[in-house]
């Protein structure tokens, strides 16, 4: 409890106040709904709270114990120490949205970086200050491109290789949007086509056709054909891109891209069980005044000193209101920050090393995964740290022997594409050694043989 | 002064965060798909934690004083809220993992869900919205989902009373309604009137923010829902405003449909400088099946010997994901944390003191500052920041002052409806001492406004830069450090 | 590495110094010797340090997973996470001693606050800012004896039942004082006896008597009577406290201590394995000018505005060099800081009540082992948290079955004390369950009957 | 501003941290020995947080700016150690478990005093001592008790040269030896007459800073050591600077005997506001029996199957304990954790840029200050702080101008031998750009010394305070708060 109050003060305070208790005070309140009773266990101390969430944990198997090869849209990466000693600063944590600048200079200034960071990441013009995760910032990028054709054109095409959680959740926010189509992933599309393959759906009712980079199958393609006939139709090409490898891969900017999203996990941010994240969300200049979410601007106080603010905030929904197009308020500031600090301490030498890094060891892993019996490689494009095994049995049951063996296994793609059966999704990171990845192939030899 | 960027501190070679070797035969690289350029900053270890460390010495911040910025419920973040969130057993868990492996985290969202049912009377609760209005967003589309669920196609308006958040509006038209306002009447509560006249078969749902944005409860509420529930729409509740109500009464028991939780506002999972939030939604049991999913449930029922089996289960016309996975988890821990800390009497606790801090410095500064709505208020009240005999002086030079003080700005022009608002919310963990020595600032200011109107005007004067040309930002849109690389 | 220079800089570097190459600024170091090859292992990155430093903390069992009923000098107790919070802030951390006291105000203040809350807690009018630990405080204590008196008492008193290590600390400090006699902790004295039985030992030529409170078998005594005689005698009473018992016990001073020192540990401070600790160290006015170790004074600038120096520099080793009586400079500043925060955190309210959880706790698992077959009580005193069990077999044999059961089991006395065999000293804090103490007397009663 | 102490805080009846209420039954309570008052403070977690976040906020440290202190090797603190030193299996074990359960911690400690003993060129060395000024006393004790088992007790005298740390001489003092002090030659060398004129059989042995506070190497090292040696006196190393000698030379190869180590400085554990430290001490073979134990070492060797047994040995003729315990076990963790990720390269590494920036910094300020000895330096100089053409300024009020450009004032006054000594100890871990700053900051001062003097006496000007009294300190001793309970 972190209630001050004692009870001489509270006596003083209902005096000034002019009344006689606290339950004067809430005589607005339908008496027959007053106080009610409430079902919550009895109040723990902190060395109680602290036991109690302990065995919560605990009950938990972490990867700390485990040997990770999951991912699928969140990836077990290195985070230095340094990374979460900023975070845990009160002056970070536990400050507001800097609506106030002249006391918020830390906090716009390390998001103005931040939005350097991730522009000059992509290869784009111009970052937003964050967006939830890397679905809300496709979602958002799907609304941008309603707008931005002020709802004219019909038709989103999103390609089956887009991460399904990203669709699910574009579907969801485009729902309030009448007669709009969202396309390409439909069952009877083959969820290994190639860009090309997209080509044909798009037309001038198009308002944007959405790829990843690499895709959920962890392949790299050139997108520069696509880029090319989405433009030629007038249309957005969005790509949502995994941070990590754009430390080696060609930036968006590069071949294309209008709007880049992005789940932000891999550059300093925890698993954490799936949150809190970080959406990515850089666009070309373009678009900036159709950005949704925060920016943070550069300019000068009356002495001429240089400060930060936020800016175009007549955007925003508290001052359209009713005509915003997007109703995000509070962000991912923290997480921002976070990604922001991972991204300065491994700058241009550590982020392209984190990224040969995963190539290399995924690239080990999966030409000895593909030398084994009953297992083969099954997307046939170049990868970089994930790729699909065809496996001789269910994924589940392979990966509920791998679990007995303290590794946690690949994503289980029949989940969400159900022609893939006996397909897994397995991601290698920096943090996987060799010894790990060969205990991994020397299970998945003797499942088959089981 | 200002700091350089971390741009400008880059040193072209230099090398922070450094990586072993490959332990496996090397790939080739696929040449082709290589950047030739990665204009990413080069600095040491020293020089991040020295910079961050010097940005984050520029911040006001909750652990650095009083914070009353209104409706943002700046209460103090438990610093074993923290530690919780970081166990490696939580910090180190994937999303993906197998049901069996993360039983921990399963049953503590199952509990958190069951509390926050408990808490406001609702039967279903999704953790999966990231932030307010992002539950706002889920809430209308699950209003959306019922009517159509119904075949009842012609509801297209949503009522939104001129007192509510800022968000409301947004989220309504987002989700393709019409937004229909209503005005508030002279004591602060929904106009009824008004509201009668714009109720009828097109009214999808009213979305209301009880206590409103002036602090206020609104003493109609049953009315209101019930005019709403007799032409067919829902009751959406904007939870940001729920502190004041913890133990006090269940927006639930008054009717409400639907209402966000805010997380990082009534139970403490700390701001951030913006974020990350978290915005659970609760529903009335005809609203279950269509939450967002998945939901942490109980796939195997327990008996004494075994706990019960926790797993996920998606809502049968859910109206889909609103975001990857299931919510803002690290957020989860910290506020069942804090929920577990305070129990039953502790939640009604809050509520109290919260209410009573703001009636106390109401009761202070009713005398000095004109009120808008003066009437006991609920956890927060709106000042007008303006006088009469010091006609230059608005709400932003009394604001600005405040922090030549070493105290935040109570959140400005905010409600709208009200000249010149100052919104003060003290919250429940500021002592009668932190409140004493706000109300004699306060009343110090009032002072000055008549006596020295210019110190109001140019403060705030101790800080890092002053006030900031908004103007020449919006207008010469600098979002990007200048980056050598790139020069 | 935390080495910032590129290759560039270097060569700017060696160029404005006047030299072409790093190892010409080595030409004074005897060439013979110059750069020797170190057998070193190869340096680490930091995920792999992390990796290496994991397994071998993972290597130990420590007392979150075991059950703790070990004390003797280190105590398990609940620390409230604000604590460390405030630890981590690297203005307290990465600070040096408060030399420049314009930007060290934050650690001066808060030191000046950590001893007024230990004058506090141990009745004492003045505390300095802190020793190396409980041991060399108490050493510490000796030596202001020793030279309070000119050197011309030559007799210290140890009371046996003080702490074992305390006293083999203060016999280390005190060998350099030539013709000095130790006694009273003599094999043949009983290590049992009461305060009185200390009396006849203190004469004239005594400079000091030392006991601790609550002793080191956990027995809490009157020291009014031995103050009394010590007085008489011209000598000083040295008390070595519990700090955690003083939340519910008589304070030191106000049975007539003159010198209070004592581990501070127990105040916030983790065991880790026996440091770092806190050196406790107060006394009544009249020894001011001779306490070893740094002061914080109150003073004022020239505007009038309160500040803290540290003070009383001139008695300090850097200022009087051979003529200092104490070579101590840097002591436990972030440590002292910890209990400081500990002490503020827990108040009035917090310290009693630990105490008190300590004491009852203490008390049922007493009561309930002296129930059981083949174990009693063998200190007959009132006690605190910690006390004496004679077991019916040697503590080391009932220790390895304790493990067994995840127990870590009491301190063997007999390591100290030879004639102790089959003694167990029992430590019960606020940290142990009723579950934990049925649990640690069910394992006890089965020991005996195998 | 002055913030209010813990103590002007409290409010009667305010409750911070809570603990359970007992789950045993309760024992009667010792009336006669129950305290009647316990003026503590009574304040709640946010005031605490508060209370002392706004105290860092007062400090300067090396995670703020430069902190050029001389001999104090300021280096930057990695963050990964932090976080090693407080993984549960090293912070919540216990000093007095079986060394089975704590074979980690043994390990650990086994390896760091090998790596300590390997860097520095001893035989032995013990953990235990707690500082660097513990170390030294341990290290004099250790070379009595080495005369004293020879019988040799004529021995009691302790030259020191003028150019040594001022612990030197009160931890001779303190171990019962007679001082005997020796000047510094005209390069900043042991004047090498003058202590042939000390040394004779009542030596009982030399400690030598080296490089010394100066800054310098002695050239006459090997000649130094040798005499003393002739004498039958033995030689003790201040490691306090070793970090300019990590991979250069060891000490223990130019023949001394005993050194102690500084893992705060040379091996970048944090110093905390003061402490704490850890001071280990190396010896050579024949002083290893002398000890303060017990020491990590092998109790049952390994083999291919087994790791070895760690466990606690004495040495024959240890000195005794020094302190409790082992020593500061978590400082411990921390430097090995530094070590292992520097190794034997950039252990070289380390000293190399030590004295680089050294050496650097000597050259850009030569032509402004006065250097008291010339040459080329090691990881620290020293410069004089004062001006013919500007009396009235001292190297005082350098120092404090420098902290209105957020720089940390390098030592100041020390060593003594030099005029107005400004001693400044860049390390390795600071950048050119840094370095560079600072020299144009302190050419700039110099120029402000002459043109505008007032701004150098009344710095530093944007501080909490200004120059504080500390006469009046001294005179009106105010140690404790002001308390209300006793007032």
């Amino acid at each position: 409890m972190y209630i001050p109050h004692t009870d001489a003060e509270r006596e003083a305070m209902l005096r000034t106040i002019g009344v006689k208790s606290l339950d004067e005070l809430f005589q607005d309140v339908p008496a027959e709904f007053r106080f009610p009773k409430l079902d919550l266990p009895p109040a723990l101390t902190e060395m109680e709270a602290v036991a109690q969430l302990q065995e919560l944990a605990g009950a938990n198997e972490n990867t700390r114990d485990l040997v990770c090869f999951l991912g699928a849209g969140a990836y077990n990466h290195f985070i230095p120490a340094a990374v979460d000693s900023l975070l845990r600063r009160g002056e970070f944590f536990t400050a507001y949205t800097p609506y106030q600048p002249e006391v918020a200079q830390g906090t716009l200034q390390a998001i103005f970086e931040y939005q350097s960071l991730v522009a000059n990441l992509t290869g784009m013009d111009v970052s937003n200050a964050s967006h939830y995760d890397g679905a809300t910032a496709a979602a958002e990028a799907a609304v941008l491109a309603y707008h931005h054709f002020r709802g004219k054109r019909g038709k989103i095409v999103l390609s089956p290789s887009l991460n399904p959680m990203f669709r699910a959740t574009v579907r969801t926010y485009m729902d309030g949007y009448e007669g709009l189509v969202l396309t390409g992933d439909e069952a009877s599309v083959d969820p290994f086509l190639t860009p090309e393959d997209l080509i044909p759906m798009v037309d001038q009712n198009t308002s944007m056709v959405a790829v990843q980079y690499p895709d959920f199958f962890g392949r790299v393609f050139d997108y520069t054909a696509l880029a090319k006939a989405v433009h030629e139709a007038g249309a957005l090409l969005v790509v949502a891109v995994n941070p990590t490898a754009l430390g080696m891969l060609k930036a968006p900017g590069e071949f294309g891209a209008d709007i880049v999203v992005g789940e932000g996990q891999p550059l300093g941010i925890p698993m954490s069980f799936g949150g809190p994240y970080l959406g990515l969300f850089a666009t070309k200049n373009d678009f900036i005044r159709k950005i949704a979410g925060r920016l943070v601007g550069e300019t000068v106080d009356a002495q001429g000193r240089r400060g930060y603010v936020l800016t175009l905030t007549a955007r925003e929904q508290h001052i359209r209101r009713e005509k915003a197009t997007s109703n995000i308020c509070t962000n991912q500031g923290l997480i921002a920050l976070a990604s922001a600090v991972y991204m300065s301490l491994l700058g241009k030498h550590g982020l392209r090393k984190v990224a040969e890094l995963c190539y290399h060891k995924a690239h080990y892993a999966a030409s000895r995964i593909n030398q084994i019996e009953g297992y083969s490689l099954c997307a046939n494009a170049p990868f970089f740290h994930e790729f699909v095994v065809c496996c001789p049995k269910p994924v589940s049951e392979i990966n509920a022997h791998l679990l007995d063996h303290g590794i946690l296994g690949g994503y289980d793609l029949s989940k969400d594409y159900p022609e893939l059966s006996n397909h897994m999704l397995l991601a290698v990171t920096e943090m996987n050694s060799k010894e790990e990845i060969d205990m991994l192939c020397d299970v998945l030899a003797e499942v088959n043989h089981e | 002064m200002s700091d350089p960027t971390i741009f400008e501190m880059s040193s072209p070679g230099r090398i922070g965060a450094r990586f072993p070797e490959p332990d496996v035969p090397l790939a080739e690289l696929p040449q082709e798909f290589l950047r030739e350029n990665l204009p990413m900053p080069e600095l040491s270890e020293i020089d991040v934690i020295r910079h961050f460390t010097n940005l984050s010495r520029k911040n006001y911040a909750i652990d650095v004083g009083f914070y009353p910025l209104g409706s943002c419920t700046m209460k103090y973040n438990p610093r074993v809220n923290e530690e919780m969130a970081r166990l490696p057993g939580f910090a180190h868990t994937h999303p993906l993992q197998p049901i069996e492996t993360v039983q921990g985290n399963l049953a503590m969202m199952y509990e958190l869900q069951e509390w926050l049912k408990e808490i406001s009377g609702f039967k279903a609760v999704t953790l999966q919205p990231a932030a307010g209005a992002q539950g706002e967003f889920t809430g209308v589309m699950i209003i959306r989902a019922y009517h159509r669920s119904r075949g009842d196609l012609q509801r297209t308006k949503i009522i939104i009373p001129d007192s509510a958040h800022g968000t409301n509006p947004a989220t309504s038209a987002m989700s393709g309604f019409e937004v229909v306002p209503v005005p508030t009447d002279a004591d602060g509560n929904v106009d009824m009137a008004a509201l009668r006249a714009v109720c009828d078969e097109h009214v999808a749902g009213l979305m209301l923010t009880n206590p409103n944005t002036l602090g206020l409860f609104d003493c109609n509420v049953k009315e209101v829902v019930d005019l709403i529930h007799n032409c067919g729409g829902l009751v959406y509740g904007d939870g940001a405003n729920l502190n004041a109500l913890l133990g006090i009464v269940r927006p639930g028991d008054l009717g409400f449909d639907v209402m966000h939780y805010n997380l990082h506002k009534t139970f403490s999972t700390p701001h951030g400088g913006g974020g990350p939030g978290s915005g659970p939604v609760g529903v009335t049991e005809a609203l279950a099946e269509f939450l967002p999913g998945p939901i942490a449930g109980i796939v195997e029922e327990g008996d004494e010997e075994m706990a019960p089996l926790y797993g996920w289960v998606m809502p049968a016309k859910s109206i889909g994901r609103v975001k990857s996975f299931f919510g803002q988890f690290g957020m989860m821990v910290r506020a069942y944390t804090y929920i577990s800390m305070y129990g039953p009497d502790g939640m009604r606790s809050i509520a109290e003191h919260a209410v009573l801090n703001a009636n106390y410095l109401l009761a202070r500064l009713r005398d000095t500052y004109k009120v808008a709505y003066d009437r006991v208020c609920m956890h927060e009240f709106v000042l007008e920041g303006h006088f009469a005999d010091a006609p230059e002086i608005h709400a932003l030079d009394i604001a600005k002052r405040l922090i030549d003080y070493n105290i935040h700005p109570p959140t400005n022009y905010f409600p709208l409806i009200v000249k010149e608002a100052l919104m003060i919310e003290p919250t429940e963990t500021e002592s009668k001492q932190v409140l004493d020595q706000f109300a004699e600032v306060m009343v110090k200011i009032a002072e000055e406004a008549r006596t020295s109107p210019e110190l109001l005007k140019s403060a705030p004067h101790n800080t890092p830069v002053g006030r900031l040309d908004e103007v020449k930002a919006a207008r010469d849109l600098v979002l990007c450090c200048w980056v050598p690389d790139k020069a």
